[in-house]
């Protein structure tokens, strides 16, 4: 146990729950500005800021009439538990004991871990619920999240070599002391695979096969609604700012203030919405095809250039 | 590809004009082995073109079988115009196609007016084709959002569905409406051109104009829309006869086949314009074949603009319409529209009310069998865009 | 039948076959119960009528004018409008004008898969009278003999004005919670049933699909 | 086309050729020899293109009258192929060996006149109608406004004028709506 008292661990949770809290707060608030942004450039003025806050409360209050068995109401619990449990081993402010969460209990492996297992307990959920456009949503999320991921891990392989650590809390602490001490310009080439990988993480076109309305509408949540539809709404906005705020983690030197967090994580999310407003959507062999192409090579790279940083 | 129905994916249809089709039974599918997916797509589905369904039998994403359903839309136009009259009609008539709803009030009028013999005045003639023309870009910048749409490029959507506002705005100043017009009556149109229209007219082409060159850059240039649409349903020159296949469809793959050059009507033999053909018949192809043909029907609006006499009778004299027999006669009529060739069959037997009429939509083959034929072996990913890129209007099928 | 809600009072799900009628569910619909405090009930009025999320189902020529509802040039986006290609997370219906049977079946459908509280926009003359299609022998002519509606926007197409006006007066009235189209369709169920069934004579679906 | 017309005179016995004009001839044949006329202008004479086929119902004779419109891209010709069927004994030969979509427009027909067309794929398949259960609908003795009002019922206030009769009043109202 590493935790020396209840009592430590007990103010650890309370500040955790205040993270989780800002962070999904701002994850929706976020959620609004880029629909708004997109909007922007389709020529429309979007939605107004509160509407992803609305969204969920009025699932919530929305009625159920529907049985579909236990696991697709797990489905949306299992996500929900992938995201939490992915924020609570991660970082959020580098130097703050308050918002440095459980950072020291797990490592990069854990967080990644948690990463995959919200999505594969949506696909339970979704599979339970008979829609074949699930069935079909799941087996390209899958198949999508296998091809991404392999970039995105020889990218943390590759910095797990440079600096020699498994802990996030210590890839953070490398990189402090200025922007030239930043991941995106000691390994720009683990930066570089990792941020075409984050294209497909963040489901924005040209990889938002998943939920493609006009192909297989929308894929898994199809079925979900009402009260596990505001579930799967709150993940996605804490998820969405907890991928982020790990690839800040990772790559960009961390944040020390809620200020920096917020423009840091912004600026990388922008990078997803300018290909993503501009592109049409790929079928999923070629998305599959692009990751397993120029993505892993970057990837795969950037362990040599890592290798070669050490031995320079 | 071997597919289990005795299909074959990529193997050109063998239908000569001397051969038969085949239309060999499938074999019934073993839906309970759990090993395919019957899946209906539509009504209720964002993809599908308006109101229709398709049937597909999925072999994990390939698709083996298709089949069309329509008749969701069906009103029964062809029997309500057998019990109105003739005047009565052409209110009813424009409610066929919703998207092109002037086509068919043309068609109409021109059917009544070459069964009894009234001759229309010049100025109508031209006013008649640049309402067919604005009808035209107004239909293809909807096109084109939707084959954006289907790839899931909403941008160009969001971009070309506001564009297409402003020209239903110009129709609203010319007609009083912006969907259903009503505009072109048998012997003319109902009204001139209002006060400073020219001008507004030109500077939406102007602004059309440069939403295209923007399009093209963003849409047709883009890698992934390449990736997606190029190789896509590919149309082989040997299927155009034998499955009926018009217009822009059957242009892409080099067909030179265009109404209005080929049996000109209205004011096109006036009019200065080339047939747009193309040669891959892929859906990039024909994608590519009606931003062309966008820019083909500003340069005619423009021409109009410049030709049309300004002044002068838009009407001619009619009988009064209560009392108005129409002579014994049969014709068919026929004009390019955006999808290929619209046309009308009229049969009268000289009384007040039409006996017979036949709305012929291009849709009607083009959605049915060739869409039948072409998904087979396809990615179900790609229905959408290849059902947009065929384009089919489903109230023009069922009537 | 094992697969009804511990009630009585079942559907007979005539139109199924045996196997089929274990597929579903023979219970009642019931109505939607207010929350006993009226603050809360406000507050969810205020959220639902401020979120609606309209199904992607373009039943018949009402569909062309919300393209245009959707996009750039009037972007209902900004009234917490938008568009769901389920009908399982969706709340409002638009009937695009006129309804052919063979489509009837499918709002049908479509309508009973959405959750309470559920509301429904007729769009043009058509489902209140029959309008052009009063004499057709494929459209129908009263749209709230079969489903109940909430709000009619007439015209011949209504324009996206009109449809951002009936769409700021569905939100007046949500908030006033005066939207009970789903709780007369519950109540009025067996009547609403009978007229469907009077039209739609080939009924092979259940009779109340969950 | 008068080549074209006397052979197919003399090899087919058409008759009641009619020049509705230039661009468009219309002729009558019999039914038996209708589809190897029809298969014969595809493959020898270029008409390749079956712009559509209907029916008209001339229910005071008792036929239906098929109506097959072909189309010859090189001459830019239309023929239309005019067929006298029964009202009673409704079976017609199918085309659909000769063109992809002619089977849709057989359905269609099927459905909507009760014409059969022995062979042709999927002939019993709904197409527009679903749960039909009255005469098909477009066949002349079928009152469409009848089971209108029959089967869905008006409003009560739906007010619809005959509009002669209504233009009169609106028009002479000094002389009661009496037009002399």
């Amino acid at each position: 146990m590493i935790f020396d008292s209840m009592n430590e661990w007990l103010s650890k949770a309370g500040y955790f729950s205040l993270t989780l809290l800002i962070v999904t707060i701002y994850g929706l608030f976020v959620g609004a500005l880029i629909e708004r942004i997109i909007a922007k450039v389709q020529g429309r003025i979007g939605i107004p800021y509160s509407q992803p806050f609305i969204n969920i409360l009025k699932n919530f209050f929305k009625r159920t009439a529907i049985s579909h068995g236990i696991m697709f109401y797990l489905g949306p619990v299992f996500r929900i538990a992938g995201g939490i449990g992915t924020l609570a081993f991660i970082p959020v402010i580098y130097g703050n004991e308050m918002f440095s969460n459980f950072s020291t209990a797990g490592d990069l492996f854990l967080v990644i871990y948690f990463m995959f297992f919200g999505q594969l307990g949506m696909a339970l959920g979704a599979g339970e619920s008979g829609h074949p456009y699930s069935a079909i949503g799941i087996a390209r999320g899958l198949s999508q999240m296998t091809a991404y991921e392999v970039p995105f891990a020889l990218a943390v392989i590759s910095i797990v070599i440079q600096y020699d650590t498994l802990s996030l809390t210590e890839i953070v602490a490398a990189q402090q002391g200025g922007w030239q001490n930043w991941t995106v310009i000691t390994n720009w080439v683990a930066t570089l695979a990792a941020m075409l990988a984050l294209l497909g993480m963040t489901g924005y076109s040209p990889f938002d096969i998943f939920l493609a309305p006009q192909e297989i509408p929308i894929g898994p949540p199809t079925e979900f609604h009402s009260a596990y539809l505001s579930l799967l709404q709150t993940n996605r906005a804490l998820f969405g700012a907890t991928k982020l705020i790990l690839f800040m983690n990772l790559f960009f030197g961390g944040a020390t203030g809620w200020g920096e967090l917020m423009i840091k994580t912004f600026l990388i999310y922008m990078v997803a919405i300018i290909v993503g407003v501009a592109f049409p959507r790929f079928r999923v062999d070629q998305a599959i095809r692009f990751f397993f192409k120029i993505p892993t090579l970057i990837g795969v790279m950037s362990i040599i250039y890592a290798q070669m940083l050490l031995t320079a | 590809m071997k597919l289990p129905f005795g299909r074959t994916t990529s193997s050109p249809i063998s239908t000569g004009h001397s051969a038969s089709l085949d239309f060999a039974q499938p074999e019934p599918v073993d839906l309970a082995s759990g090993k395919y997916v019957k899946l209906w797509q539509g009504p209720q589905h964002p993809g599908i073109t308006g109101n229709m369904s398709l049937e597909l039998t999925l072999d994990g994403d390939t698709i083996i079988d298709c089949k069309t359903h329509v008749g969701y839309l069906h009103r029964g136009f062809e029997k309500l115009m057998e019990r109105r009259s003739f005047i009565q009609n052409f209110t009813v008539v424009c409610r066929i196609a919703v998207p092109e709803p002037t086509f068919n009030e043309y068609l109409y009028s021109h059917a009544v007016e070459e069964i009894s013999g009234i001759e229309i005045p010049e100025r109508a003639t031209w006013l008649r084709t640049m309402n067919l023309e604005m009808m035209r870009l107004a239909s293809f910048l909807m096109w084109i959002g939707g084959q954006g749409g289907a790839f899931g490029q909403y941008t160009v959507a969001n971009w070309t569905l506001a564009y297409r506002d402003y020209v239903l705005d110009l129709f609203e100043e010319m007609t009083g409406a912006r969907i259903y017009h009503m505009y072109i009556v048998p012997g003319g149109v109902r009204a001139g051109l209002p006060d400073g229209f020219e001008g507004r007219a030109r500077e939406i082409m102007d602004g059309a104009e440069k939403l295209l060159d923007q399009i093209e850059r963003v849409m047709f240039n883009n890698t992934v829309f390449k990736a997606r649409s190029k190789g896509l349903a590919i149309i082989p020159p040997e299927m155009i006869d034998p499955y009926g296949i018009v217009g822009p469809n059957a242009r892409a793959c080099g067909v030179k086949r265009d109404l209005r050059k080929d049996e000109p009507y209205l004011a096109y033999d006036q009019l200065d314009f080339d047939i747009v053909t193309g040669t891959d018949s892929d859906a990039y192809e024909r994608a590519y074949l009606r931003l062309q043909e966008t820019r083909q029907c500003i340069s005619l609006i423009r021409q109009c603009l410049d030709r049309m006499p300004m002044d002068g009778a838009f009407q001619a004299d009619m009988p009064n319409v209560l009392h108005w027999k129409v002579p014994a006669g049969e014709t068919y009529v026929k004009a390019e529209c955006t999808r290929g060739e619209y046309g009308y069959y009229m049969v009268t037997d000289g009384s007040e009310l039409v006996r017979r009429v036949h709305v012929r939509g291009p849709s009607y083959t083009h959605a049915i069998a060739v869409m039948e034929r072409l998904a087979v072996g396809n990615n179900i990913a790609d229905i959408a865009g290849m059902m947009v890129s065929l384009h089919t209007y489903p109230p023009e099928i069922e009537r | 039948m094992k697969n009804s809600l511990n009630t009585d009072d079942t559907l007979e799900n005539s139109g199924l076959t045996e196997e089929e009628q274990l597929l579903f569910s023979n219970a009642r619909p019931r109505a939607y119960e207010p929350y006993p405090i009226k603050a809360v009930e406000d507050f969810a009025n205020w959220a639902r009528a401020n979120s609606l999320w309209i199904l992607a189902f373009g039943t018949g020529c009402g569909a062309i004018e919300l393209r245009p509802l959707m996009t750039a040039r009037f972007d209902a986006n900004r009234f917490g409008v938008a568009g769901r290609p389920t009908p399982r997370q969706s709340s409002v219906f638009i009937i695009g004008g006129y309804a052919s049977v063979k489509t009837l079946k499918r709002i049908i459908r479509s309508y009973e898969q959405m959750q309470g509280p559920k509301f429904v926009i007729c769009l043009g003359i058509c489902p209140i009278n029959g309008g052009m299609y009063f004499d057709s022998y494929n459209t129908i002519n009263q749209f709230d003999q079969y489903i109940p509606v909430d709000l009619y926007a007439t015209g011949c197409m209504p324009r996206p004005e009109a449809l951002v006006a009936s769409i700021m007066a569905l939100q007046k009235k949500i908030k006033a919670g005066e939207c009970d189209g789903a709780n007369r369709y519950v109540e009025n169920f067996d009547w609403y049933k009978a007229n469907q069934k009077k039209v739609i004579k080939n009924w092979d679906m259940p009779d109340y699909n969950w | 086309m008068n080549d074209l017309m006397e052979r197919l005179q003399r090899d087919f016995g058409v008759d009641d050729i009619t020049v509705r004009k230039p661009a468009l001839t219309t002729f009558r044949v019999k039914k038996d020899s209708a589809e190897t006329l029809i298969r014969e202008l595809r493959d020898r004479e270029g008409y390749t293109h079956l712009n559509f086929m209907t029916c008209i119902d001339y229910i005071e004779d008792g036929i239906f009258t098929l109506v097959y419109m072909l189309h010859n891209y090189d001459k830019k010709l239309s023929l239309g192929v005019h067929v006298d069927i029964s009202r009673e004994n409704e079976d017609m030969v199918s085309i659909h060996t000769l063109w992809a979509q002619a089977w849709t427009y057989q359905r269609e027909l099927r459905e909507m006149y009760g014409i059969n067309f022995p062979g042709s794929p999927r002939l019993e398949e709904d197409f527009c109608l679903e749960g039909w259960d009255d005469i098909p609908p477009m066949r002349r003795e079928f009152d469409t406004k009848e089971f209108s009002e029959q089967r869905f019922g008006h409003r009560e206030g739906r007010h619809s004028e005959e509009p002669r009769d209504h233009m009169k009043v609106e028009l002479y109202p000094n002389r009661g709506g009496d037009e002399k």
